[in-house]
């Protein structure tokens, strides 16, 4: 059965929410009561249920199967948490209650920005960024800040990887920086040299993930430190790769002065179709001072929130990122995570993360062509060379996988490798299902290798809820809302199957 | 440990396929002297689920949830009735569990609902096209002031002195680091600044909240006049959705980009986040709208389904051109919302509207019999301010320690504006009781 | 991909649950330590919720469609009542803390027995029984119990329509009586006439349903009723479609002593894949002293369980029918369906049972047979005449409904009938549902008799989780647990594909 | 009304489709006498959710739920804790809001996981096969006598003093109105007991209960060999299964049927239901057994699928000559009974039995300093029987008042018993702190 839209289902009469009548008053709209309808679908609550259980049921998920995307750490997904966040003590409480009532609330955000500071190894935490790519701008903006206190605004150049995510130069160039890539070497790691050549007084910061979008370690990454500090810009640290290392290895250590946390790769908060992430930033000692408002203190008198400035106006935050003070709902999970796990859980996480990836990298390469030699950490990459000649794309070859019950890797990322398919399993796979994702995926590289299975790739997916889908046409003629003139399923197929 | 499914025989085993010996082995390329011995010092060791709940168990158990007292609570994040068909529904593995759809093929489930979503946040707000939400009202009355500098080609927004301190903050900030200036308008606890004033050629776009933080509700045809003759976007901001319900949409009155904050259907208070934006603009501003956006388009079979699209404009694809940084969007939130507003349907949203309206007159009606008090408010939606006779926050204090939460003092969204230090922001919603009502008005008469 | 079965995932020496180690102590178990491993699989968490997530996708539920199970009132099991049954005062408390303690919980057992009677306008319920047929039980106890009381022991028979429940007979019989069964009118009603001429002193009771399981009113019920008193015996309805009247008659109006009440049909508490169930029992004047222990009492001290009788032994309740005091989880959930329809929704419960039903059999009787003339009441009756001389048998369409997206109906059930296909829709299905329904019957009746489809209904379904299964083998060689030396999938068409 | 969907548009188009003028067409077989006007007077109107949660809400409020004290109630049903996927997984609907699987081609969910439940009973209680439940233990038990009585042509049932006193009421009144005989041992509070003597043949079987209801651990085979000697079964019946994590199973002390409480693995307390009962026996009484039974067999396509089976037994088919009259099993219960106990495993679920254990121990060794207190128990697992100086009931009343759930007096299960008022047993479950334990110890010191 299609399922159709709410709005085909709909009867303006019908409600899935029965409320009180409203008391007789006059109004005091200002005159401005809304005329005529919005035209919202009425559906009863059985229709509902049933409308988003079927739309659910068209939707791969980790509690599905293997998820193997890479750069996002679609890790298991703990109820415990969800149970946590749900607390009335948590997520009833409003951001503008007395602080004095929400003094558990508080000292939460406490509890968990001591996790990550201890973690990390960095002196100070700013929570409120909303995702990871607002931790960036988070980051970023405490770098120019730095910069603008210490009287060096004219250092307008961010160095970036070519390796690194779209959102590293996004974040620069929308802050005004103009961003300069440094080419990659051979073995998929920064060009350490063209980095410390480009290091001139110009360049205000540079932007590198590590363990890299390649799935590898920056082996010099320390000597890195040194020579970005020594010519006065700011290392900042795209800690989307943080899995690999968690609990092993503090970035702190690694001469960083700032690093984002997606709350949702490492610490399983669930992605929830896209949203909502949550990325605190840590910051060394000479960034801490601008992290914005608000930040939690603990005194003698309990736990406090930092809203506001003094009066004073001496203030060196760089100002405030979000209304209120950040995604409480994922700092409960998260916390909930940490403590489940401890450190010493934590330390195994990576291990674990590592010893998947690798272990699927050492059995797939029997078929596959790994992207660089030597150990990978949390993710394994393979270019499309072994399907030269076969016709197939990687965008083919990672369709295929759909039909064999599968999410596919990702795909043509990181742009330094052709046709790259970037595998990350993660630490909550068990040998068993790596064994067979990697059965399943030795066997499509060898019916692609056989040479007469091109056009059974191109048409995958046949057995998904759709096939592939026109995206050119969805660009060319967007149409971005329904309509009442849409045409709905009702005149489709099915429509005639039953006639 | 109960989420890693490795036993120390797989660990052996594995080790021996991929041909090293320690797992020390695979964490080569890690500089040796920063790499840790063992566990990071100074956390606790791993507990299990019953361990986890004490603890965090404990931490929630001092705070007083809202629904554990009378609470009129608002400012930005409204307490409203969550039917519990919502969150089954968002707990289902196969949306909470699920990523970004890049692959539509096998998240048709996801797109649909996005698309749906879209489709709603237009019917609200009288707009053309929306996206797929963002982070938050905030953030996203911030990215609006981005997309009107790059439509207008121009490098300077009017602030309404009713704008939500927070998200003036947020604004300012963006302003700050991000290169453009900022007129605010002062303070408006009364409701009756004259923004067009403000408008000149500069001027990219005039951000303006209604109803106002304080309440205030206002017809803003002849602010949207004055900022098109200027050749500036009005930008307008709405932090409490359900008024939406029984409110003329701001499209109707010349929006020409619509900010709101979603918390309030589906989404719970949480304690500030994560809440969810809507975004909704004019069709031919489409392409320069920032965040993620669904499209309907056919399958090899010819069957409807839908995409992300119009991703050109996108991070991920533009890199340092992209129209925002934004990744994320606040996927499960708007499933949430989404689901809340289809239980509620054009009926239901209206009457909830309804019900919150005259709920909030009745309490501004017993509130202004409190000797002292003083109701600023002609016009509001749920939410209107009153001047106390003494400063709003110790009182607020006062009522709490009777576990009354009475509302937001003035000063703790403007701690220095000496002016608002005796007004209170009031909300009532459907959750408030007569009892309530009576509770609040017993409680200031007791405390002043 | 095949779902395996736990025990071929699973590795003795992992698990999805950490605990505290265990204090040290010298046990005291007096000496019966258990010695050897018990066997049980062990997997962590997130294999956990994968296997039983898809385990859960290979299921149809109320949530994904219309479930048209005459006889079973597949109806919308709202969300609220889950999340109020786990409430920590209800979900959260011992059968036997101090009753002082637990005032709310029996108050709520006591608000359902209030509803419950007046909605029937009976005198009493015993709340205690777990199921409709615990139910039939405990209420042919009480008209023993009352029958032993009277001296009139030796009343052994119990009249039995031949259209009953299989629990109806298989409750009498477990109790010691004969059945006697009476015979069906041909307007699928229980022929009066022998209804009356079988009414002899030997009688104990009838056990009657009303509405019957032909979806027809017992029009002359008060006739009968007036009868089976007169004749000394009992009458005993059985409440299974009380769907169909539920607010708009009242049992206790039509002359009958005692009527089990199914709060997973008519009071929409989950049916869970088969269960729990709850099954109260309303009771007449002349039963009421009869029912089991425990019962709620309210007096002046608050609310209590009157759980044993006194030292006196003047007690006449018929005993205890289970430990504890019935099935809570389930008295929330269904107070809280009442309270949310309210007497006014209940009673619109009953029209739009009943509306639904008339609807799809005037759709339908364009290519079914209808079984009888007339309205039905929530459920309506076809016989398999349609399908004469194709082939195609009432078990092939329904399996063929499979494919089409449905859930088959009741089949081959009322006995009365031939090929018997009874379709319930209930109240919560939309006209939208119900039309869509409805095309995709009447597009199967015409397809069987177009001569040429017997085959391709034999051969469905095609589209489920699993073809038809080979019921006879399971029966002749019973395989009721998993052993090592099973064959799991592993070794079956994936491995092989995968090679 | 929110539940259902039918506009009366839609009741005036379907009444024409049907060809009849309104719905009391459709009533027309009720006689017009018995045809209610109106709602039915006396019950409230149809509320909303918010209505419903606060008059449930109030109700919940009054009762001290069982993680909110130091809580030692068994005597029965046990709090343990419940991992939070366990009610995540339940609630999905494909799960919640299926039927009884007798379309096992859309029902394979349901039919695999009690093939996985039956196989996990017969494992944990060292049988052969198992059922796929009962409604609980107790009415399991009365069933394992009905069986008993079936299997050996007898008529006479004998219970053990030990057995759960609502389990022999149960037993008692299945035996008074389907006709058999009970012949009830003494009450057994020092578990001393001597069941042989009372083995004779007419006796079809003993009903005996490990752990006791006073806790006491025994060793059942010679009372095995004694019932088998005698052409008689060994029912053996377990209120506490989690004991078997530690406990050398019925199975292997020969029990014939053994019949368990599973309350304790993912069900919670319920104040008394639902629960579900495990019932398993040998291979050779299989079908002499009552309730659900789920077998493997093989589709039409060769592949592994799952059947209920030998329903040939059941009522449905067999109507008056079914071996019970049960429809329904605990479906739901079993689900969450199975997936906890497939989250603990082997090495969780003899931890968890470990630390329920030595966490007993603990508290009994506590308990026995306080003066006046004697525990009657050599042997137990997680509950024993403690004698106070004075009657139990106000003790545990007492306590009560101070927010302290000190156990189950015997009192109340056995009110007539006038040397069991002072005993009281105590249960100790891994939910139990060592503060819980000084909390009860310093309470009993108080009050007695």
């Amino acid at each position: 059965l299609e399922e159709r839209l709410i709005f085909e289902y709909a009867h303006a009469d019908r409600s899935g929410v029965d409320l009180p009548e409203p008391p007789k008053v006059k109004d005091r709209l200002g005159g401005l009561r809304r005329r005529g309808a919005i035209g919202l679908p009425g559906l009863a609550e059985p229709q509902v249920v049933q409308h988003y259980t079927r739309l659910s049921q068209k939707n791969y998920a980790i509690d599905s199967g293997l998820y193997p995307l890479g750069s996002c750490t679609m890790k298991h997904n703990p109820r415990l948490n969800e149970r946590m966040a749900r607390l009335p003590g948590f997520g009833d409480v409003h951001p503008l209650q007395p602080q004095s009532t929400v003094q558990g609330a508080i000292e939460l955000i406490g509890a968990l920005a001591g996790w990550l500071t201890t973690l990390t190894g960095m002196p100070a935490v700013a929570m409120s960024p909303a995702a990871g790519a607002h931790g960036e701008m988070c980051g970023m903006m405490a770098i120019a800040a730095a910069l603008a206190a210490s009287g060096e605004g004219h250092r307008k150049t961010v160095l970036v990887p070519e390796s690194a995510h779209g959102t590293n130069p996004a974040t620069a160039a929308a802050l005004g920086f103009s961003v300069k890539p440094i080419a990659a070497t051979a073995d998929g790691r920064v060009d350490v040299a063209a980095l410390k050549a480009a290091l001139g007084s110009d360049v205000a910061a540079i932007m590198l993930t590590n363990p890299n979008t390649c799935g590898l370690f920056e082996r010099d990454i320390r000597e890195v430190a040194d020579a970005v500090r020594a010519a006065g810009a700011y290392f900042y640290c795209d800690g989307a790769n943080y899995n690999a290392i968690v609990g092993r290895v503090r970035p702190g250590d690694l001469g960083i002065d700032c690093m984002h946390i997606n709350l949702h790769k490492t610490f399983s908060t669930p992605h929830g179709g896209g949203g909502p992430g949550s990325g605190p930033v840590v910051l060394s000692a000479r960034l801490a001072p601008y992290a914005p408002r608000p930040w939690v203190v603990r005194d003698d008198a309990g736990w406090r929130l930092a809203e506001e400035d003094g009066a004073a106006g001496d203030d060196q935050a760089l100002g405030r990122l979000k209304a209120f003070h950040g995604q409480m709902g994922m700092f409960v999970r998260a916390l909930a995570y940490m403590l489940s796990h401890g450190a010493d859980g934590l330390r195994q996480v990576a291990e674990d993360a590592v010893l998947n990836a690798n272990y699927v990298m050492a059995r797939l390469k029997a078929e596959l062509t790994p992207a660089f030699d030597g150990p990978c950490m949390h993710e394994c990459l393979f270019d499309d060379d072994f399907l030269k000649d076969t016709g197939i794309s990687t965008l083919d070859f990672a369709k295929a996988m759909i039909d064999e019950g599968y999410h596919p890797m990702t795909m043509y990322f990181p742009l330094v490798v052709h046709g790259a398919m970037l595998i990350e399993p993660t630490e909550t796979q068990s040998k068993h299902a790596l064994d067979e994702f990697c059965d399943t995926m030795l066997h499509l590289a060898r019916k692609a290798k056989s040479g007469t299975a091109a056009e059974a790739f191109k048409a995958a997916p046949l057995l998904a809820p759709r096939r592939r889908l026109d995206e050119t046409l969805a660009a060319r003629k967007p149409i971005l809302r329904w309509r009442p003139t849409n045409q709905g399923p009702g005149d489709g197929p099915l429509k005639q199957a039953a006639e | 440990m109960r989420y890693l499914p490795l036993t120390d025989a797989d660990r052996r085993e594995m080790l021996a396929t991929i041909g090293v010996r320690s797992i020390d082995d695979l964490f080569r390329d890690v500089p040796t002297s920063v790499r840790l011995p063992g566990p990071i010092a100074g956390l606790s060791s791993h507990m299990g689920e019953m361990e986890v709940e004490r603890r965090l168990g404990r931490m929630a158990a001092r705070n007083l949830a809202a629904s554990d007292a009378p609470f009129f609570v608002g400012a930005g994040a409204y307490k409203h009735h969550v039917p519990a068909s919502v969150d089954h529904l968002i707990q289902r593995g196969e949306f909470l569990t699920s990523y970004t759809p890049y692959q539509p093929e096998i998240t048709q489930g996801t797109l649909q609902y996005l698309f749906e979503f879209q489709t709603q946040v237009t019917m609200l707000t009288g707009m053309e096209v929306a996206n797929a939400s963002m982070y938050d009202g905030s953030t996203g009355a911030s990215e609006a002031v981005l997309m009107a500098n790059r439509v207008t080609r121009r490098n300077k927004a009017v602030l309404s002195g009713g704008l939500h301190p927070h998200y003036r903050a947020v604004i300012e900030t963006t302003a700050r680091w991000q290169g453009f200036r900022v007129a605010g308008a002062p303070v408006d606890a009364d409701g009756i600044e004259d923004l067009a004033a403000l408008v000149d050629k500069e001027v990219s776009c005039v951000v303006v909240q209604n109803p106002s933080v304080f309440g205030h509700v206002r017809d803003l045809a002849p602010l949207a006049q004055a900022c098109h003759a200027a050749g500036a976007l009005l930008v307008v901001v709405v932090t409490e959705v359900v008024s939406l319900g029984l409110l003329t949409p701001p499209g109707d009155m010349g929006a020409d980009i619509v900010v709101c904050e979603g918390q309030s259907l589906g989404v719970g208070l949480n304690f500030g986040g994560p809440y969810v934006g809507l975004f909704a603009t004019r069709e031919k501003l489409m392409r320069q709208m920032p965040g993620r956006l669904v499209g309907e388009t056919v399958d090899a079979d010819g069957k409807r389904g839908f995409v992300l699209t119009l991703s050109t404009r996108e991070q991920h694809i533009r890199r340092e051109k992209a129209t925002s940084n934004i990744c994320t969007n606040a996927g499960l939130c708007a499933l949430a919302f989404t689901i809340h507003l289809t239980l509620l349907g054009e009926r239901g949203f209206t009457r909830l509207a309804e019900l919150n309206h005259a709920t909030a007159v009745r309490a501004a009606e017993r509130l202004a019999r409190v000797p002292g008090v003083k109701v600023l408010n002609d016009s509001f939606f749920n939410e209107f301010t009153v001047m106390l006779p003494k400063p709003a926050a110790p009182v607020v204090e006062a009522l709490a320690e009777r576990r009354i939460l009475a509302g937001v003092p003035v000063s703790r969204l403007l701690p220095h504006a000496p002016l608002c230090a005796d007004l209170l922001l009031v909300a009532v919603t459907e959750t408030v009781s007569d009892d309530d009502i009576e509770a609040l008005a017993a409680g200031l008469e007791e405390v002043l």
